[in-house]
């Protein structure tokens, strides 16, 4: 049983920091109908500019480490959202009349723009992240919480909160819904798309710089490589959750979280020995593909209908 | 009508393609003479020089590069015909595609030999190739048990394969820390499973328990799952068959889930990048290592302080590329010829005393006399345990 | 009515004339390419064209699916792995076996046109990006089943990979040797070269010939308007099947064709980066069009290999290496594949189609429909 | 002169038990969706070589009933019979097959293939050739393929567009475009064309040769359903018409006997009739 808990506070873990960033693809894909698939790599960059940004404050020791730790999430923030606006102005702005497919590859490209960047800036080697935060370790039936675990859920849960009502309650939320459904309706009403994509990108973007950080320093390293599973990862939660819809994306990140951690941790037991944990993507992916086959547009999609 | 304008397309593409590869300037090499006359030999390196592994192909590449600058100070005579010695280093990305790519390039180039590559999983495609030219190959750190075993007699390696290092990590674990109930991880890359395979044969051996296999990747950061399951099976040991990227958050996320069981690796794991990445969880981690301390080696002090000067902090398999190279060239000497088809016939036959030990090749092409040496961080550093002899003794 | 057929029929002949002189240049430059490249660049960029070769059956089969039914397949590399797998262990020593080529390669082929069926299946009400995660998952699970079919039975041998596969031979004539016709030396690269060659050449055949017939319209039908396809009386289901065992059949026997030339295979050359690089081809080079696929195919295959000259600019440039020329080759990689899409959105060679659909003229229609985020092409 | 009528239509019509002359019969067809009934229990019978109107005021369940025809729909109860075959519960292409071919009220062209294409891939269903065929290109798909172009060509000639016939359809004027919708439905050799809403979005000029064209049909032998708000369209040209109104039939009859009728001018709370 304790052990069923614990797998379930994994999950949940894992999945908040999938769900972060499924945000991301979720609300460019509403309003473009386009795979960022560079998305990843900003959550990278977030992570790696983040550890940058401490190496140089933490040794120095002038500034109180909060407050280091707070410079450093806001830089990389501050990073990821000039980098979330330079790509979307560079890279897609100039393809929004382009069959999808090519800003798919043009997004595929700066995914390996981004990586290899990072390679030259950072290095090959992986970099550590500073251990500032204290790890406590806290017991409940069994099963082992840290203090930094319940950061990132609690963090991950009021940014999602937060998200939606900026969605929800905001003129810029309700403009971002007006050019989801149709964008020259909105351009109509007096919305300037542009300005609306811009923002969702940048938001975004923070987001990821947030996701980032937290893998970084929840495991306790970067690599500039990371960034390609997380965002894969991200991207099916979104697509599990109904890609486009934000309340999906969470609801797929978590669910994403906990499938696989249950996956690696029963599947044996499950399948009788005969498969073990080196089949827990396999696990997570057919159960994806039967979410898909039964519900084509994902959980929380609604019916995109015959649109030719 | 499609197809024919297709087809018109199609040549023109094909000529395209045509032009473009020759853009690619290159000049070939012919076999020449330096100004004193003496013979040009060139001796192939190859190792991943881009990439994650590419601290470690840079470290190969010097390694290399040292023993060649020795041995032409010290000057080589085969035959009565002075030589000089040239080291043209590839890089193979570690990719077993381009890796038989490079291969053909050096076999195109006329090196007399080739010391790499630096994994197996690049050795073992590309020992074809070379074979196929009848070039001797001498590799310094691809440790899977097939690169000797698929019957070319142009393969060597000086470093202990996975089977040795299998055999003695085992019997360590089982022995030495009182592994009665054991789990073994492993990250589904050709070194890892290789390894863990053989820790697992040999643990069962040895008469240890296993109570859990579990499996990860070499990509992903998040093992809490697979080590609950473990946490469940409550062992006493956990053996880890990858490298430090993994080792170290695996080592973090041990402690934060209250998993109290030792923690072993291999030597993916005794590096330096460990003991970075996993700060003060790497603590009371053990791990072995082919070969003997740096200190231990007959030749190891002086050998670290040569590359040291040079090239800085030896990254990991720099002795072993080292004795490679002194071993090729050694067995040219015996020949007194850098003619393949000759000294190839010696190589089996050489024996000496290198930096990382004694050095000799049995008739697989395996090391003989192969040691492991076991470590365990103490103080965020790593201190020798203890060695153990593995090969074949040598024959005097 | 007769003024349009006499018009269709000049446009035969002229056509006609053409490709026969284009033929006859190709024929040259093709049968010569292995002998001046290996003078020019040496063997190792023969074997880097060996490679390209494979890679143009790969995107041509890609094309079927992507380009002409218009499925977004991201596991593509799934079949090509099928056909290197099937070809590895019937003609290694791994299970003892030694089938001969001829009896393996139409076995791929129909092997993977198998698991394209079976990939298309579950598929078949899927759209777009939704077709795509799913495709993705199926590669990724072919991958782990290859990499983790080492026990309880050994299978796959796992991640260690097959070796010792046999090189392939036809009649006695083993392509794996160097021989020598006629006063010429055929190393064993240019030997291949030439096998791969001619079934390059079979594959751009038979996708020509698809392309302009009734299945290659009902595939394209599709892919513009499944609904209007139904009914137009095209029985979408078994023909998107089709475009689905199509490309994966060509893929199967490229995977084989690659098992027999490197001897050596193992889990870790069928990774998602392979299928995103096949689909770079041929959007690159130009959905739906053959000669673009092509192009696209050998640029990618070639261009990274080519940069590996960078160095040698850079001495040229500032008389010294700045940054490890390895280091640059996928930034460059990456950024011309941005800077190409962003300047040419329908590849460097667009299908007569998409040329035309992007030079669509400013008919009412067209500003009516051409919604500003109009992706859905 | 272009033969556009299904050739095998004229000796079908007496077989299958439907009463002479009806190509098409909606037997007591009813349909709900959750609670309401958008259909109920709805009959009628379409005669060969007839314009036969279907009208309604808004959400009367026309197109409902247009898609229980197609068989996009299944009913709840009757069925739908064309000749001697039951359409109800058919897959769409076999519909096709059956013999009916269907416009849609949204243009619905395969928007990057040039007008030919469009046709040739109407002529899919009447065609045999498979992979082998194409690859070979042997002496049957030859002639099968010449004649499908040809074929196409007549149809594109037939509907008046013959010129554009190496356009974009995506770049064709919208009248075009509804002709070419129409001459892609006509490939199918249908024994049942069945236009829903063809006026749609046009202007009385193209409406008007929209009828010309339809009214050449009838002379050529082709059996029209027709679904259309525009009256002048309906009253000008069907030579029958039903009304429905809220899923019910409440008039059929000639447009003249309809236009009298009490209760669809009450349906169309009148002067829209006249």
């Amino acid at each position: 049983m304790d052990i069923f808990l614990q797998q379930i506070v994994n999950g949940l873990v894992l999945g908040s920091i999938y769900a972060l960033i499924a945000l991301g693809y979720t609300m460019v894909y509403g309003i473009l109908e386009l795979i960022n698939f560079a998305h990843g790599e900003v959550t990278m960059v977030g992570g790696m500019v983040c550890i940058a940004i401490l190496q140089v404050l933490l040794p120095a020791g002038s500034v109180p480490v909060v407050v280091a730790i707070a410079l450093g999430v806001g830089g990389a923030m501050l990073v990821c959202m000039l980098l979330g606006l330079a790509i979307e102005r560079v890279a897609y702005r100039p393809l929004r009349r382009a069959p999808r497919l090519t800003a798919l590859i043009t997004a595929i490209g700066v995914s390996i723009v981004l990586q290899n960047s990072a390679m030259l800036i950072w290095g090959k080697q992986y970099v550590s992240f500073p251990e500032v935060i204290e790890i406590q370790r806290y017991e409940f039936g069994g099963a082992h919480i840290t203090n930094l675990q319940i950061t990132i859920v609690l963090l991950a849960l009021l940014l999602m909160i937060a998200l939606l009502m900026l969605v929800y309650r905001t003129r810029l939320g309700r403009a971002m819904r007006a050019t989801a459904q149709s964008p020259d309706l909105a351009a109509l009403m007096g919305v300037n798309p542009n300005s609306v994509i811009a923002a969702t990108f940048i938001i975004g973007a923070a987001l990821a710089a947030v996701a980032g950080i937290m893998v970084s320093a929840y495991y306790g390293l970067a690599h500039y490589y990371m960034g390609f599973l997380l965002g894969l990862k991200a991207f099916s939660a979104a697509v599990l959750g109904g890609i486009g819809n934000v309340a999906g994306a969470m609801l797929g990140g978590i669910l994403l979280g906990i499938v696989e951690s249950l996956g690696a941790g029963y599947i044996g037991p499950l399948t009788g020995g005969f498969l073990g944990s080196n089949y827990q993507d396999v696990f997570a992916f057919f159960v994806l593909i039967l979410v898909l086959v039964f519900r084509p547009s994902g959980l929380l999609g609604e019916r995109v209908g015959e649109r030719a | 009508m499609h197809s024919q304008r297709n087809l018109v397309w199609f040549s023109v593409a094909v000529l395209l393609s045509a032009v473009l590869a020759f853009s690619g300037c290159s000049r070939k090499d012919q076999a020449e003479n330096t100004a004193d006359g003496a013979l040009i030999i060139k001796i192939g390196q190859v190792s991943p020089l881009t990439g994650p592994q590419a601290h470690l192909g840079r470290d190969n590449d010097n390694g290399a590069r040292l023993a060649i600058d020795e041995a032409n100070v010290r000057g080589v005579t085969l035959g009565g015909q002075k030589v000089k010695f040239v080291l043209l280093s590839e890089d193979d990305q570690a990719d077993p595609k381009t890796a038989t790519i490079v291969a053909q390039k050096l076999v195109d180039a006329q090196v007399k030999g080739v010391i790499g590559h630096l994994n197996s999983g690049t050795s073992i495609p590309a020992s074809k190739i070379y074979y196929d030219a009848g070039i001797p190959q001498i590799s310094p750190s691809a440790t899977a048990i097939k690169y000797t075993d698929q019957g070319f007699k142009t393969a060597f390696r000086t470093m202990t394969n996975d089977r040795q290092q299998g055999r003695v990590l085992g019997e360590f674990l089982v022995k030495k820390m009182g592994g009665k109930r054991v789990a073994i991880i492993d990250d589904r890359t050709a070194y890892g499973q290789g390894l863990a395979d053989e820790v697992e044969k040999a643990v069962k051996a040895s008469g240890g328990e296993l109570v859990a296999r579990e499996y990860t990747s070499d990509k992903v950061m998040d093992f809490s799952a697979i080590l609950t399951s473990i946490k469940g099976k409550n062992p006493d040991v956990v053996f880890f068959g990858g490298m430090d990227p993994q080792g170290a958050p695996m080592a973090k996320q041990m402690q934060s889930l209250g998993l109290k069981a030792k923690f072993l690796g291999g030597d993916g794991l005794q590096t330096p990048e460990f003991l970075k990445l996993a700060g003060a969880a790497a603590e009371g981690a053990t791990a072995s290592s082919p070969g003997l301390p740096i200190d231990g080696m007959p030749g190891g002090k002086a050998f670290r302080d040569k590359f040291t000067a040079k090239y800085g902090v030896i990254q990991n398999y720099a002795p072993y590329v080292y004795d490679a190279v002194t071993a090729m060239i050694t067995a040219m000497e015996k020949a007194g010829s850098a003619e393949p088809a000759k000294y190839l016939a010696e190589l089996p036959n050489i024996h000496f005393t290198g930096v990382t030990g004694e050095i000799g090749f049995d008739a697989k092409g395996d090391v003989l006399g192969g040691a492991i040496t076991l470590y365990r961080v103490k103080a965020g550093k790593w201190e020798v345990m203890e060695t153990v002899v593995s090969g074949t003794p040598l024959k005097k | 009515m007769t003024t349009v057929w006499r018009r269709r029929w000049h446009q035969l002949k002229n056509d006609r004339r053409a490709a026969l002189a284009a033929f006859m240049v190709m024929g040259i430059v093709l049968a010569l390419l292995p002998f001046v490249t290996g003078e020019l660049l040496g063997r190792s960029w023969v074997r880097i064209i060996d490679f390209a070769l494979l890679y143009i059956m790969l995107a041509l089969g890609l094309n079927i699916v992507v380009g002409y039914a218009g499925l977004l397949d991201l596991g593509y590399i799934a079949f090509y792995a099928v056909g290197a797998y099937l070809y590895a262990l019937l003609a290694s020593p791994h299970f003892g076996l030694h089938w001969p080529v001829w009896a393996i390669l139409p076995m791929g082929a129909m092997v993977a046109a198998g698991f394209g069926v079976l990939l298309g299946a579950p598929t078949l009400k899927l759209r777009g990006d939704y077709l795509a995660i799913v495709t993705l998952g199926f590669g990724e699970i072919v991958r782990i089943f290859l990499t983790n079919l080492n026990a309880p039975v050994n299978i796959t041998n796992g991640p260690q990979g097959v070796s010792l596969i046999d090189p392939i031979s036809i009649g006695g004539f083993s392509l794996g040797e160097t021989h020598s016709l006629l006063g010429v030396t055929l190393p064993s690269t240019y030997t291949y070269y030439y096998l791969f060659l001619v079934l390059t050449l079979a594959i751009v055949f038979i996708s020509i010939r698809l392309q302009d017939s009734r299945i290659g319209r009902a595939w394209v039908a599709i892919r513009e308007d499944e609904v209007a396809a139904a009914a137009m009386g095209i029985n979408t289901r078994n023909v998107k099947l089709l475009a689905f065992a199509m490309g994966a059949s060509f893929a199967g026997v490229s995977g084989g064709l690659f098992a027999g030339f490197q001897g050596f295979i193992s889990p870790e050359s069928f990774t998602l980066f392979e299928s995103v690089i096949v689909l770079c081809m041929i959007v690159l080079g130009g959905m739906g069009n053959i000669a673009g696929v092509v192009l696209g195919a050998l640029l990618i295959t070639v261009f990274p290999e080519a940069l590996r000259y960078l160095g040698e600019l850079q001495q040229l440039l500032f008389g010294r290496v700045l940054v490890d020329p390895n280091d640059l080759r996928l930034l460059v990689f990456g950024l011309a594949l941005v800077v190409v899409m962003i300047f040419r959105p329908a590849g460097l060679l667009p299908s007569v189609r998409r040329r035309r659909e992007f030079s669509a003229d400013e008919s009412v229609l067209t500003q009516e429909q051409a919604s500003l985020y109009d992706a859905r092409r | 002169m272009t033969h556009v009528a299904n050739p095998s239509s004229a000796h079908r019509d007496a077989a299958g038990g439907l009463p002479a002359g009806a190509v098409l019969a909606v037997e007591n067809v009813s349909k709900h969706f959750g609670g309401l009934a958008a259909l109920d229990q709805v009959s009628f019978q379409v005669h060969a070589g007839e314009i036969f109107g279907l009208i309604g005021p808004n959400g009367a369940g026309k197109t409902t009933l247009f898609n229980v025809i197609t068989a996009l729909y299944v009913p709840n109860s009757g069925r739908v019979r064309l000749n001697t075959q039951t359409l109800s519960g058919c897959k769409p292409h076999a519909v096709v097959q059956h013999g009916l071919a269907r416009t849609f009220q949204n243009i619905r062209l395969f928007a990057n293939m040039t007008a030919l294409e469009n046709v040739m891939v109407g002529r899919h269903v009447r065609t045999t050739a498979g992979v082998l065929g194409a690859i070979l290109r042997n002496r049957a798909t030859r002639t099968e393929e010449l004649a499908t172009t040809r074929r196409a060509q007549e149809l594109l000639d037939y509907v008046g567009i013959g010129r554009h016939a190496q356009q974009l359809a995506r770049n064709m004027a919208y009248g075009d475009q509804r002709r070419l919708e129409i001459a892609r439905a006509l490939a199918t050799d249908p024994v049942l064309l069945a236009l829903d809403e063809p006026a749609a979005g046009m202007n009385p000029s193209e409406t008007e040769s929209l009828m010309t064209l339809l009214t050449r049909l009838r002379a050529d032998g082709v059996t029209i359903l027709l679904i259309e708000h525009d009256m002048r369209l309906v009253m000008g040209l069907c030579d029958r018409v039903v009304v429905l109104d809220y899923g019910k039939k409440i008039a059929q009859g000639t447009p003249a006997v309809v236009r009298g009728d009490a209760r669809v001018i009450e349906a169309y709370l009148g002067g829209v009739l006249t």
